[in-house]
C-alpha cells in the first residue's frame, strides 16, 4: 500500500517499459534509477524502482498498468506507452496511483501533450508533428538553393498512427515549397536491414536524390548503408534521424548526416520521476514537460552545433 | 493358488502405474496450471486478492474467446492465421461506424459480424481454391489488415460517443462485463464441440477427411462453419478490445492468432487435427497469462520472462511425453 | 551376418510381455524362430499376432522380457538395429512413404552411395529384384498412384531388399488374389530353402497349412501352442485358435428373392475416369449380389462413382427410382446406399476417435435432437453393433487406432450397419478378420438380405462370393462381362472365365 | 479403322491437356514470378537494371538461405519458428565477439557456430521430448531471444572493427559477396536434397515417418540433422546481416521464421511434409521481394503493398488448385 511514513518515507516506483528489449526504455530506466538515487540522497527518503516490460504490445501494457493499480505494490508509475489512446483503458486505477507517461501521451489524442485522462499527473513528451516540422523546416533550409530538390522520405510504419502523422507533418511543410519534389515514400520499420532494403530500392530510379527524411535513427543508419552501397556520398546528401541515439550523434559531428533531431530518454526518465515524487510528497507538479526543450541544445541539430559541444555523446543507444 | 494372487496383485498395482501416467500425459497442462497457482499464492500476498484475480480474468477475455474458437480450427486440421488481422479490422470498422452514427450498439455489433464475413472469405478462399488454410489465412491477413489501414488511413479512430466503453470496461458485482462474455461464449463453444453433430464433424474432418466425407459429411461446409466460428470470435473479442480502448487501430490484434495457437496446443489440442478441447486452450490461455502476472507482481527481472514462459511451455509438454514411454 | 545353419535359432523370445493402456496385448509369451523354416502365427483378432511379430521387428519394445538374437541377449531393440541384424517386417497396416516411387520405397534405408551422394542406379535394382519375383511393378511410379495390391507388393519387396534373415509378414496376402498369393507363397519356400526364417501372419488357414513348417497359436495375448504343421488339421487349429468348435465356414444362403420385384439398385454402363469403362448390375431386395473379378478390375472404382464419391463419366445409376448420377455420399448415406470402404486406413476410419464415435459418424442424425447428440443413444447403439461383431476388447471409450486390424475392420462394419442400410455395398468387408468373426459377418450379411436389404458384395476371395450371393457379375477391365448364379456353377470355371476374357470381347449390355 | 484413329487422336489431345495442366499446377510459382518480372519490367524502366537484380539478389540472401534449410524442416513434416530468433542471437554474439576480440573473422564465424548449437537443441528438444516442433520452436525463440537480450542488456552493440562490414557490403565484380554466399549455400542444400541419401531420408521422414522408422532409417537423427541445418542457415544468414548493418541487436529477426515458411509453401512444398525442393522456396522468395522492389520503385502507396503481396500468393495458390478438378 501507500507506503510514506512520517521518518523516513518510502515509495515503490513502477516503470512500464514499452519493451524490455528496447534501447529507449532502457535509457528511460537508466534516467529514472539515476535521478531516484539522487533524490533519496537529496530528500532523505528511499525510492525504489522496478522495470515491467511491456513486451512492445498494448495488450500486455494495459494487464501491467491494471495490476500495478490494483495491487498496491505501486506507489507510482512511469510508463513509455506502446498504444497511448488504448492504454487510458487502465484508468480510472484501482488504488489511484499517479501515473507519468514518457514519450507518448496517455488519451485519445496523440498530439496533445495537456492531460487528457484522470490520474495522468504528467506527460513527458512532444507532440510527434512538431518532431517532424522541424525536420522537415531542416530539408527546406538544406533545399533553399537546390532546384528541384529531391527528397525520399523514410515513414516508420504506415499503419502506425504516430508515423502517419509524422508524414503528413512532413508533406504539411514540404508540400508549400515548388522546388521540393518527394520521389517516394517507403517503410523503414524501425529497422536497419528493413531500411537498407526499402531505400536501395528508391535509389534505383534516383540516383541523383537530395536527401531522406527519417523519424528514426536506425532508419537513417540503414539508409547511409544504401547510399554508400549506392555510390553516393551520403555527405553529400540531406540526411537527418529522430532519437538522437549516439551513433547519430557521431554521424552528424562527422559530418556524415547533414542533420539530427536528438531526444533525451535518460532526462525524461529523471524528469518523470521527479513529477511522482512530486506528487507524492504534495509538491507542485509540472503536467506538461516539452521533451524536446530538455537539452542544453537541440533539439534540431547540424554538426555546427556539434562542434560547439564537443563532449555531447547522446543519450542512448538504439 | 498363490500364483493367481500374485497374478492380481501385479495387474492391480500396473493399472495404478497406468492410470498416474495416462492422468500425467492427459492433464499436464492443468498440473502446470496447479502448480503455477499454487507458487503464486505462497510467493505473493497479492495474487489472491479479487482485484488481481478479476484483473487476470479480464485481461484475458478477448484471448480466451479467440483461443476457444481456434480450438475447432486446429482440431478441424487447420491453422487460423488471421484471427489478430480480423481483430484489427472488425475494432476498426466498429469505432468507424461509431463515429459516425453516433450508435453505439450498431458499431459494437458490427464488430462480430465483420468477423464473420471475414471467417466465411478464409472458409471459401480455403475450400474453393483448396489451400492449405496456414498459407491462406497469412496471405488474407495481409489483405484484411490493409483493409483497416484503407480505413483508418493508417491512423487511429478515437471514439467519444459515450456509453462506447461500457463493454469493456463497466462491471456488474465487482466483475467486468467482459468477464461474463467470456464465459459464456466459452460455455456455447465448449458444448458446441463436445455435445453438438457439428463438434463431431469438426473432429472427423481434422482426424480423418476422406473418412469423414464417406460418412456423409460435407467437409467442406464444415470447414467453412469453423472458420467462420473463428472470424466470429475474433470480432467478439475485437468489440470488447475497441470497447476497452475507445479507439480503433489496425494493429491492434498483431500477435494474437500465434497468441491463441500457442494456448491451444499448449492445451494439448494436437497440431494434426482429430484430438483436442476447449477447456484445454483456455487452460493454456491463463498458464501463460500466470507467468506474465507473476513476473510482474513478484518483480523478477521482465527480461528473464520470456525464457521462463518458454520453459514453462517445454515443461508442459515434456511432463505429458515423460508419461509415455518408448512405444 | 555368418551363413546361417538350417534349425538354428535366429532370434528367440523369452517371457515377452507387452501392455497398451488397458489391454495386455502380449502375456508371457516365449518363442524362438529358426533357420529355414516358415513360422506362421495364427489366432483370433487382437490375439496379440501383429504385436510379437514387431516386437520381433524391434518396432515394439517389450515391457518384460528379453530378446535373444543368435543366442545373445540385446538391448534396445529397434527396427534399425534389427535391420543390422537382418531382421525385417511388413507390417499389417501398409506402411510406405506414398510420394516417393517404388524403388525409392523399395531401398529406402538401403540406398548405395558414393561420396555421400546416392548412386541412381534404383530403377535397374529394383527390376532385379523383381524379377525374382515376377510382380512386375514399375519402378518409377509413386506409391500413391498404386492401388493397394501392389502397394502390398511394394512392402514384400522392401522386405526383400534387406537380404534378411528373418521377415516377418504381417498378413501380406489380404489385398492380393489367389495368383499373386500363389506367387508369395512360391517365394516364401525360396527364401526358406535359403535358410531364412519366414514368420507369416495370416488368417488363410489353408494358405498357413500348404506352406508353414511350424505353426504358433496365439489366444488373448498368449501361446497357446507351437505344433509341426504335418501334425494339424484345419479343424483342430481352428478349435485351439478360437478355443471352441466352429461349424461351418458358410452360413446358408438365404432364399432367393422375388426376381420380379423392382431393382433398388440399377447401374447402367456406368464409366468414369478412374478406369471404369461400362459396368452394369441390378441389386433387388433381399438379394446378395456379388462382383467378381481380378484385383484392378475396377469394382472399387465402379461403386465409389455409385457412392457418390467419385464423379460418373457416363451411364446411369437409378436408386429407388431416383437418378443417382449426380449425388454426394452424404445423399447417398440419407438414404440408405451405404458404402463399405476396402481401405479402413485411408477412407475407413477416424483412427484418433473412439470406437463409439466411429460408429456412430454415418448416423449421427438418428441419434441426435436439435443437433445436440443422445450420448446415451450412441452409446446403445456403438455397444450393440460392437458386441454383435465380437470386438475385442469391447471398450468403445478406446481410440478405434489402438485396436488390433480385424477389431478395426469390425468398427467400420458397424459405422455403415447403424446407419440403416436399405443398400449396403460392402467392398472387402473381410479384409483381415479371423475365421470366428468372418461367420459371424456372414451371419450378418445373410440376415440384412432377409430384412430385405440389397447386399453388393465384392470380394477377392471369390469363395465368399459363391457361398453367399444369389447372383454375380463378372468383371473385367472395367466392363462387366457376363452374369453367373453361384449355384450354378463352381470357382474353378467363373476363374476360368475371368482368366479367359480379353479386351475384344463384346461387353454384356 | 476411322474409330480407332479417333480415339487415338482424342487420347493425344486430352493427354496434351493433361500436360499444361500438370505444368501449371507443378510450376505455378515460377509462371507468377515470370509474370511478376514481365510487368515489373514493362512499368519501371529501372527495373532490368544491373544494379536494381544485384540488389534484389542482395537482399534476399539472408531469407534465401534460411528459406532453402527452411525446404528440408518443412519437408521433414516440421516448423521452425525459431529461425528468427537464431538469427537475432547469432548476430548479437558475433556483434559481441568483434567488439571484444576485435577479430573479425572470428565473430563471423562464430553466428554459423551459433546457430548449429541452437539447432542441435531444437532437434534435441524435439526428439527427446517427443513435443511437436511447432510449440517446441515457439518455445525455443522465447528462449533465444533472451539469451541475445541478456547479452546485450536489451540494447544493440554496435560494431566498429574494420573488416566487419566487407562481409555484408563488399562486391567482387560488381556483385555483393553475399549473392555469391547466397548461391553457393543454396546449391549445396538443393544438391543435399535431391542428391543425397540424407535427402532420401528427409522426404521419407516427413511422408510417413512409420515406414521410414521400418525401413531402419534412424529418424531422430534425421530430425535433429534437419533442425541443426536451419541454425547453421540461419547463422550464417545472420553473419551477413549483422556484418551489413554492423550492429547485432536481439529483435534484428524478428518475423523472418514466418516469411521463410511463407515462401516455402508459396513455392509449392507441402505444409504436410514428405513433397517439396529448394528451388520452390527460392522462387517463393523473389516472388515477395519482387512485389516489395516493385512497391519502391514504381513509387506505390506502401500502405498497399501487403493487399498486393497477399492476393498474389492466392493467386498462385488457385491457378495450382485450377488445374485440379472435382476430386
Ligand atoms: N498401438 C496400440 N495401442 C493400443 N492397443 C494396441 C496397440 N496395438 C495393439 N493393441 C492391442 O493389443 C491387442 C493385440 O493386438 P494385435 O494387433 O497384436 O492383434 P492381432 O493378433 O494382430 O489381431 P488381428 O488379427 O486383428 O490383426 C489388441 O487387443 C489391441 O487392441
Ligand atoms: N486414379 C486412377 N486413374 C486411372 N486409372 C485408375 C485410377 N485408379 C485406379 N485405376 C485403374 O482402375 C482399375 C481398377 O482399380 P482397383 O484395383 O481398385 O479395382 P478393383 O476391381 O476394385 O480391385 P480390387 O478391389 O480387387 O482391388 C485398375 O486397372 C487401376 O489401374
Ligand atoms: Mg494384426
Ligand atoms: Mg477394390
Amino acid at each position: 500500500g501507500p507506503a510514506g511514513n512520517a521518518d523516513g518515507e518510502s515509495y515503490n516506483i513502477v516503470f512500464l517499459a514499452a519493451s524490455s528489449q528496447n534501447g529507449y526504455s532502457q535509457a528511460v530506466y537508466e534516467g529514472i534509477e539515476t535521478r531516484a538515487a539522487e533524490l533519496s540522497a537529496e530528500l532523505g527518503i528511499t525510492i525504489t524502482t522496478k522495470i515491467q516490460d511491456g513486451q512492445f504490445d498494448a495488450n500486455t501494457q494495459l494487464s501491467q498498468m491494471q495490476n500495478a493499480g490494483t495491487t498496491g505494490q505501486a506507489d507510482g508509475i512511469i510508463v513509455v506507452p506502446n498504444d497511448g489512446p488504448g492504454l487510458a483503458a487502465a484508468f480510472p486505477l484501482g488504488n489511484d496511483v499517479p501515473v507519468a507517461t514518457v514519450l507518448n501521451p496517455i488519451g485519445p489524442d496523440i498530439e496533445k501533450m495537456e492531460q487528457q485522462t484522470d490520474g495522468v499527473i504528467s506527460t513527458v513528451a512532444s507532440p510527434p508533428s512538431i518532431g517532424a516540422t522541424g525536420q522537415a523546416e531542416q530539408a527546406v533550409e538544406y533545399c533553399k538553393d537546390i532546384d528541384p530538390c529531391k527528397l525520399g522520405l523514410l515513414a516508420g510504419l504506415l499503419n502506425s498512427p504516430l508515423d502517419v502523422a509524422r508524414v503528413d507533418a512532413w508533406h504539411q511543410v514540404l508540400d508549400k515549397h515548388k522546388n521540393i519534389t518527394i520521389v517516394g515514400t517507403v517503410e523503414g520499420a524501425y529497422d536497419r536491414d528493413k531500411s537498407l532494403t526499402a531505400v536501395s530500392n528508391l535509389l534505383q530510379g534516383n540516383k541523383d536524390i537530395n536527401g531522406i527524411l527519417s523519424n528514426a535513427d536506425q532508419q537513417t543508419m540503414g539508409a547511409q548503408i544504401a547510399l554508400e552501397d549506392a555510390g553516393i556520398d551520403p555527405s553529400t546528401v540531406f540526411l537527418t534521424g529522430g532519437g538522437g541515439t549516439k551513433e547519430a550523434v557521431e554521424a552528424v559531428r562527422a559530418g556524415t548526416w547533414s542533420n539530427g533531431y536528438l531526444n533525451y530518454p535518460v532526462t525524461m526518465g529523471g524528469k518523470a520521476l521527479e513529477q511522482i515524487v512530486n506528487q507524492l510528497r504534495g509538491e507542485p507538479v509540472e503536467a506538461v514537460v516539452d521533451a524536446d526543450s530538455l537539452g542544453d541544445f537541440g533539439p534540431f541539430i547540424t554538426q555546427k552545433d556539434l562542434l560547439e559541444h564537443p563532449d555531447y555523446t547522446g543519450e542512448w543507444n538504439g | 493358488m498363490s500364483e493367481a494372487i500374485n497374478t492380481t496383485v501385479t495387474q492391480i498395482r500396473s493399472r495404478k502405474r497406468f492410470a498416474v501416467k495416462e492422468l500425467a500425459i492427459e492433464y499436464a497442462v492443468l498440473f502446470l496450471l496447479g502448480a503455477v497457482l499454487i507458487a503464486l499464492a505462497i510467493l505473493s500476498p497479492s495474487f489472491f486478492t479479487f482485484g488481481n484475480i478479476v484483473n487476470i480474468l479480464n485481461q484475458n477475455a478477448p484471448l480466451v474467446i479467440i483461443a476457444a474458437a481456434g480450438t475447432f480450427v486446429i482440431i478441424s486440421g487447420n491453422f487460423d492465421l488471421s484471427s489478430g488481422a480480423v481483430y484489427g479490422v472488425a475494432g476498426v470498422i466498429a469505432a468507424w461506424i461509431a463515429v459516425a452514427t453516433e450508435n453505439v450498439w450498431l458499431a459494437l455489433l458490427a464488430a462480430p459480424v465483420a468477423g464473420v464475413v471475414l471467417g466465411a472469405f478464409n472458409g471459401i478462399v480455403i475450400t474453393k481454391l483448396r489451400v492449405h488454410s496456414f498459407l491462406a489465412t497469412l496471405a488474407s491477413s495481409m489483405i484484411f489488415t490493409t483493409i483497416a489501414v484503407l480505413i483508418t488511413g493508417g491512423s487511429l479512430i478515437t471514439v467519444t460517443t459515450p456509453g462506447f466503453s461500457t463493454l469493456g470496461r463497466e462491471r456488474v458485482g465487482g466483475v467486468f462485463i467482459a468477464v461474463f462474455i467470456m464465459i459464456v461464449v466459452a460455455a456455447i463453444f465448449w458444448l458446441l464441440l463436445s455435445r453438438t453433430i457439428f463438434g463431431r464433424h469438426v473432429y472427423a474432418v481434422g482426424g480423418n477427411d476422406e473418412a469423414a466425407e464417406l460418412s456423409g459429411i460435407n467437409i467442406n461446409r464444415t470447414r467453412v462453419i469453423v472458420f467462420v466460428l473463428s472470424g466470429l470470435a475474433a470480432g467478439t473479442a475485437a468489440a470488447i478490445g475497441v470497447s476497452r480502448i475507445s479507439s480503433g487501430q489496425p494493429l491492434a490484434g498483431a500477435g494474437l492468432e500465434l497468441s491463441a495457437i500457442a494456448a491451444v496446443i499448449l492445451g494439448g489440442t494436437s497440431i494434426y487435427g482429430g484430438v483436442g478441447a476447449v477447456w484445454r486452450s483456455i487452460a493454456g490461455v491463463f498458464l501463460i497469462a500466470l507467468i506474465g502476472n507473476g513476473f510482474d507482481l513478484l518483480n523478477l527481472n521482465p527480461q528473464l520472462k520470456d525464457m521462463v514462459t518458454g520453459v514453462i511451455i517445454l515443461a508442459a509438454v515434456g511432463i505429458a511425453a515423460a508419461g509415455r514411454g518408448r512405444r | 551376418m555368418a551363413e546361417p545353419v538350417i534349425g538354428a535359432t535366429l532370434i528367440e523370445l523369452r517371457n515377452v510381455s507387452k501392455r497398451f493402456g488397458g489391454t495386455q496385448a502380449l502375456d508371457n509369451v516365449s518363442l524362438e524362430v529358426r533357420a529355414g523354416e516358415i513360422h506362421a502365427f495364427v489366432g483370433e483378432n487382437g490375439a496379440g499376432k501383429s504385436t510379437l511379430g514387431k516386437v520381433i521387428a524391434g518396432i515394439y519394445a517389450a515391457d518384460q522380457g528379453e530378446v535373444l538374437v543368435d543366442d545373445v541377449s540385446v538391448e534396445r531393440w529397434n527396427p534399425a538395429l534389427a535391420q543390422r541384424h537382418g531382421v525385417a517386417m511388413i507390417a499389417q497396416e501398409l506402411a510406405l512413404v506414398p510420394d516417393l516411387t517404388v524403388a525409392q520405397n523399395v531401398f529406402l534405408g538401403a540406398e548405395e552411395q558414393r561420396f555421400g551422394f546416392e548412386r541412381r542406379n534404383l530403377s535397374e535394382r529394383l527390376l532385379a529384384l523383381d524379377a525374382e519375383v515376377g510382380f512386375g511393378l514399375d519402378p518409377r511410379a509413386k506409391v500413391r498412384e498404386l492401388r493397394i495390391a501392389d502397394q502390398q507388393k511394394v512392402e514384400i519387396l522392401r522386405s526383400l531388399a534387406r537380404d534378411a534373415r528373418v521377415i516377418v509378414m504381417d498378413e501380406p496376402t489380404s489385398s492380393l488374389a489367389a495368383k499373386e498369393m500363389a506367387q508369395l507363397e512360391a517365394l516364401m519356400r525360396t527364401l526358406r530353402d535359403r535358410g531364412c526364417c519366414v514368420v507369416y501372419v495370416s488368417h488363410f488357414l489353408d494358405s498357413v497349412l500348404s506352406v508353414a513348417d511350424r505353426i504358433t497359436v496365439m489366444r488373448d495375448g498368449r501361446r497357446v501352442s507351437t505344433v509341426a504343421t504335418s501334425e494339424v488339421t484345419k479343424h483342430e487349429l481352428v478349435t485351439a485358435m478360437l478355443g471352441r468348435e466352429l461349424d461351418g465356414a458358410y452360413p446358408e444362403r438365404p432364399p432367393a428373392p422375388d426376381r420380379t420385384a423392382a431393382p433398388l439398385l440399377r447401374v447402367g454402363n456406368a464409366r468414369t475416369s478412374t478406369g471404369v469403362e461400362g459396368m452394369s448390375f441390378e441389386v433387388r431386395p433381399g438379394e446378395i449380389v456379388g462382383l467378381l473379378g481380378l484385383v484392378g478390375s475396377g469394382r472399387t472404382e465402379c461403386l465409389r462413382a455409385v457412392f457418390g464419391v467419385d464423379e460418373l463419366s457416363g451411364g446411369e445409376v437409378v436408386y429407388r427410382g431416383v437418378d443417382w448420377a449426380r449425388k454426394r455420399p452424404r445423399d447417398s448415406i440419407a438414404a440408405g446406399l451405404i458404402f463399405v470402404s476396402e481401405d479402413r486406413h485411408r477412407d475407413g476410419l477416424v483412427l484418433e476417435r473412439s470406437v463409439r464415435e466411429n460408429i456412430a459418424l454415418a448416423s449421427l442424425g438418428k441419434r441426435a435432437a436439435a443437433g445436440v447428440i443422445s450420448t446415451r443413444a450412441e452409446k446403445s447403439v456403438a455397444l450393440g453393433f460392437a458386441s454383435a461383431l465380437q470386438m475385442r476388447p469391447l471398450d468403445i471409450e478406446l481410440p478405434v487406432g489402438w485396436f488390433s486390424g480385424g477389431n478395426q475392420q469390425k468398427a467400420l462394419l458397424s459405422k455403415a450397419l447403424a446407419a440403416d442400410p436399405k443398400v449396403i455395398i460392402l467392398d472387402e468387408p473381410t479384409r483381415g478378420v479371423d475365421v470366428g468373426a468372418k461367420r459371424t459377418i456372414y451371419e450378418l450379411i445373410v440376415r440384412l438380405a432377409q430384412e430385405g436389404i440389397g447386399v453388393v458384395l465384392i470380394s477377392s476371395e471369390h469363395e465368399e462370393i459363391m457361398e453367399l450371393a444369389h447372383r454375380a457379375y463378372l468383371v473385367s477391365e472395367g466392363r462387366t462381362f457376363g452374369e453367373i448364379v453361384p449355384e450354378e456353377t463352381t470357382v474353378e470355371k467363373v476363374l476360368f472365365q475371368l482368366f479367359n476374357v480379353t479386351p475384344n470381347e463384346e461387353p454384356a449390355a
